[in-house]
């Protein structure tokens, strides 16, 4: 594996950040980033990303190659989280196990957009429908997820009699959160109009991009230290698996990303979307539609541990393995 | 000056809309709502208060005495899903006036 | 009336994000946009607006055009609250009818700026200082209102003790209210560092612009769904009052438009003005004010159905009648 | 250790000023204000709390008894005005230390 | 349904780790944090609040009434330090649910 | 001294700005940047400020220039706490002598940048490692300030007791406040990316630096106003030591930047680190470490009359001496 890819990842400006709120955390200084900045700049974040995402898609159009990266997205969006709930319920009740299935089912937009912002560092292209790939694994795993919890729950009482009312409510929950809305909403905004709205909206959702990214991650790192703290009550196990995970999804997606001739930049996205655990969307889902489960669990892995180690660790590590293979 | 009783409720905020129907049916039922508060000790762990992990809020009821046993066993339910807490105290409502621009 | 008009101004992504707030509202996603984030983003425009007003102001200096402007301006604020509360009357009480019409004779600065990057959008110039008639519509139509309180107003006891000590609020309130003070304050630090400030602003006041304009619409679009729930209490009268309200606005102020010879730019700003509602400084004004009043029947006329109609059909359609007319 | 009363006021932000002007009448008056409460059931109807429409607040007031009826006579025509709502309970003061630093 | 003591703590943001720590000392208690709230009276002077100069808390906990007294001295003297006041009510616990997830 | 100076100094947007709160405190209008605004844009200076500083360092390299210079900073921001106790002992207290003998010693990034966009505009060259003595500059003081109460204040029981177990966190707080370490942070990882991240990174730390700051000072014009109502409390004394002790402190650094040989641009910096008060990180550290002492005293003194002073008056004038000195 590529060190310098590593180092050249590690060196810029965003991923230092990160380390810096780690920092700040480790020696107790008092930096903080108070509610709602946090907010405001994953919610930009989400806009630029979809809008982005959607004024490529008008540039591509709906071509073969983006139905089936969108099909493969599709396929391992809800594939990912059946096997982690088996994987999972070695260890966990069937709550858990769905919960945290269910948040490593669905993806990081952070993650992804790190990902985007190395390969442009190293002029590698991608395509820009990759976003819609990304804007259509958000959801399905909260789908699965639940599937999971009514089919291996324990069949008791008070679930079964929920379940009819909740279904409803899921689905919302799973194609109209916030997160979902705004980003396929930017997405269809973007498609909508094109290089018209892009030369409009270019300076505030390109230019401001990569600082607003920078800000946030040192935001992240920030949370991500105050959950390791958590780590302790998860135990070795959901370690492990938080750190082999990312590892195993992704290898699983170089095959089919392989075989649907993705180009490196495109393979790389696509191979950290299945690599990523949502920390956002899929834990405010799972609060509500699986309160039995442990938010501690699913959030302080997906955020402590997956999260830095993709955007440290995996990101170069994926691309080394396209090197080798695509060439 | 009559006396009333004042429940406090601490929740995560994806309740919030369940508990406020449930106030929202009462009769001369007045409540605020404080938003990102951080609450210990209400669940079993304490949970750091983020935008990315949960977010509680705590509510602040004024209702008539009787009817704070009909609320309550319908606010409890509620609560015992994620686990929340609710106090009660005895209060003197001094006064409260109605608004009273309307279309005529 | 032109179509492709409407659906060009549709088509671009400030009001499609409007439309995706008031979607997010309709399917009860729990997409939000925390206090005080929509704050920031309002401080901004009228500091942004105010600037490059001044600066235009600085440019053209105060001619004959700029001072016939700013005169049909302060006439137009002056007679719409005193037409409207008469009409107003008719079905209402005389405190409500005046906190109306002191509404409908302020204006809407987001409305505003929409109309003019409209105008940008299809390459049609308009006159800078045109933002200096904005900020003199914003006060006369507060004190009016006043006026026709006391005036009409059940002469009643304590309204009368109260009124000589209220005096000075209500001219504080009128002009140096917050939105009132931060633009017009921005309009003459415009004017006195002109192009020089200008160099050194243009990066964060007109580049961030029009991303700043779709950000805080998007929250419009949240906003303005959630008043509409109101307006079943404020019944069919006020609806469509606040419907033809603008149409009536907007075809007084082109007869005086076209008669001081305005540009076909500045005359839609200039009907944009007189057809639009204040929803922020004049409510604000009114809550202290005319406390009698009820302030949902005056935020959600002006909020939940002028402003949406203004931006949506208002503003083509008033442009379709300038083409007309001006060729 | 001594008794004291505990006021909670809900009022309309634009009268915060005029509300803690007879507060700070009081000797011995301690109070904090909450802003950006959203209150229901206090005026007619439930306001919307948004930066657009109006701003509600939450003072909790510490006053010692021989005081409260005096400070209620100059707050409620102040709440009579928008509608607000004002309750008091009993509690117990355990200790206000004074800041020590001035010039010497 | 048992008894508990409410305590209304007002301090300084920069005691608010102190604080906190004595109150997780204690069995079955329950606390919220209240940021950003401006207080008056409680200090010597009455302090804007700004990012700039200090910023207010204000904690309400519960707790059962043998704890009171030994949580009281642990917090008394935190206060004394800044000036900051503290105030007991009697109120009703009703229910507080533990949230039931865990490895198992 | 020079009259036009001043006057442009003025006359740019920042310094508008500036006065433009505190006259909206003067005339009562209810203009407000509610919380966090202000602190979001104090981050995003700090962060911008030290990450440029960082690039710039990154250019010049570690030289004798940059050590000569860092090494002076030390030494000011050492001594003048030392004197301005001994001059504040006179009529205070040693808690609060201490206390604002420390701001004093420390700095303000506001008044610095303030002084650097004074040169931009002048076209006066200066040197971006500047930032880096700010860096050297926040903390000393803090350390200073301790040691004084430490050795006068009332050598009695309590201070003591607890002396020992405090002076860990008097080093954390002074090198590990979220100011500081925001502000060093950011240095490091502009020297650690240099031109790469800079060119990633100026849309957002450079084009928008001078609009924040224009931001951020309507908010100082806001917070300055309401501090000087607690003037009063202050007295005579203060009020004079916060108008005569910039001028002092610049008068001191002078020759010491003159004997370095900083060029003009430089050594106005460097005076104007040296003349200007800490109202942010060192207040916020003597609230935890000298609680004897009246945060009013030391606030206001720094920030409404120091400040204004400084950025008004102090910049010109200290421009002029060296105009007149290094010529
Ligand atoms: N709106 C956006 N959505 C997604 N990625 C973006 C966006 N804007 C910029 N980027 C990424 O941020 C990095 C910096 O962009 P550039 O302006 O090309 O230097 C690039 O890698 C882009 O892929
Ligand atoms: N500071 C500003 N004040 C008012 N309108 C502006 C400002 N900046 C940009 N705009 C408008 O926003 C639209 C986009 O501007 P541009 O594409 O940069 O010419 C144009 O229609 C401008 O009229
Ligand atoms: N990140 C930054 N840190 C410090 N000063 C800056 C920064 N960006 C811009 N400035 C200053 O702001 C002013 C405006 O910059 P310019 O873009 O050169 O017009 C100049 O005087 C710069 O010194
Ligand atoms: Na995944
Ligand atoms: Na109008
Ligand atoms: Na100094």
């Amino acid at each position: 594996m590529n060190l310098d890819l590593i180092v050249s990842n590690i060196l810029n400006p965003p991923i230092l950040f990160f380390f810096l709120g780690m920092f700040a955390v480790w020696v107790k200084s008092d930096l903080e980033i108070p509610a709602p900045i946090p907010k405001l700049f994953s919610l930009y974040l989400l806009l630029a990303i979809g809008f982005k995402g959607g004024v490529e898609l008008s540039r591509s159009g709906i071509t073969q190659d983006v139905l089936l990266t969108m099909l493969a997205a599709i396929v391992m969006a809800s594939i990912v989280p059946v096997y982690s709930f088996f994987l999972l319920r070695w260890k966990l009740d069937p709550y858990n196990a769905a919960a945290i299935a269910a948040t490593y089912g669905s993806i990081s937009a952070v993650t992804f957009i790190t990902a985007g912002s190395f390969l442009g560092q190293l002029n590698i292209d991608y395509d820009g429908y990759m976003v819609a790939a990304l804007a259509l694994m958000e959801s399905p795993a909260i789908i699965v997820g639940l599937v999971l919890v009514n089919v291996f729950g324990s069949g008791g009482g008070n679930r079964d009699e929920e379940k009819k009312t909740e279904w409803g409510e899921v689905l919302r929950e799973a194609f109209l959160n916030g997160s979902v809305l705004l980003l396929v909403g930017s997405v269809i905004i973007g498609l909508l109009t094109g290089e018209n709205g892009w030369t409009k909206l270019k300076p505030f959702t390109q230019d401001m991009f990569y600082g607003a990214l920078t800000f946030f991650l040192l935001d992240m790192g920030l949370v991500a230290a105050k959950q390791i703290k958590d780590l302790k009550k998860t135990g070795v196990f959901l370690i492990a698996f938080a750190l082999l995970m990312p590892l195993g999804n992704a290898a699983l997606s170089l095959p089919i990303a392989y075989v649907i001739q993705m180009s490196q930049g495109d393979a790389l996205l696509f191979a950290v979307l299945c690599a990523s655990a949502s920390y956002i969307a899929v834990p405010a889902a799972m609060r509500m539609t699986v309160p039995e489960a442990n938010p501690s669990l699913y959030i302080s892995t997906a955020l402590a541990v997956t999260f830095p180690f993709n955007i440290i660790v995996g990101i170069p590590l994926y691309l080394s393995a396209i090197n080798l293979f695509w060439s | 000056m009559h006396a009333v009783n004042r429940m406090e409720i601490m929740s995560d905020a994806v309740e919030l809309g369940k508990i406020t129907a449930v106030l929202n049916q009462g009769d001369r039922v007045t409540y605020s709502i404080l938003r990102n508060v951080s609450s210990h000790g209400v669940r079993g762990e304490s949970v750091e208060d983020s935008f990315i992990s949960s977010e509680n809020i705590y509510i602040i009821a004024f209702c008539p005495p009787e009817q704070t046993k009909g609320l309550l066993e319908k606010i409890r339910p509620i609560l015992n899903k994620f686990g929340g807490a609710c106090f009660i105290t005895d209060a003197t409502e001094i006064k409260s006036m109605r608004c009273v621009g309307s279309l005529s």
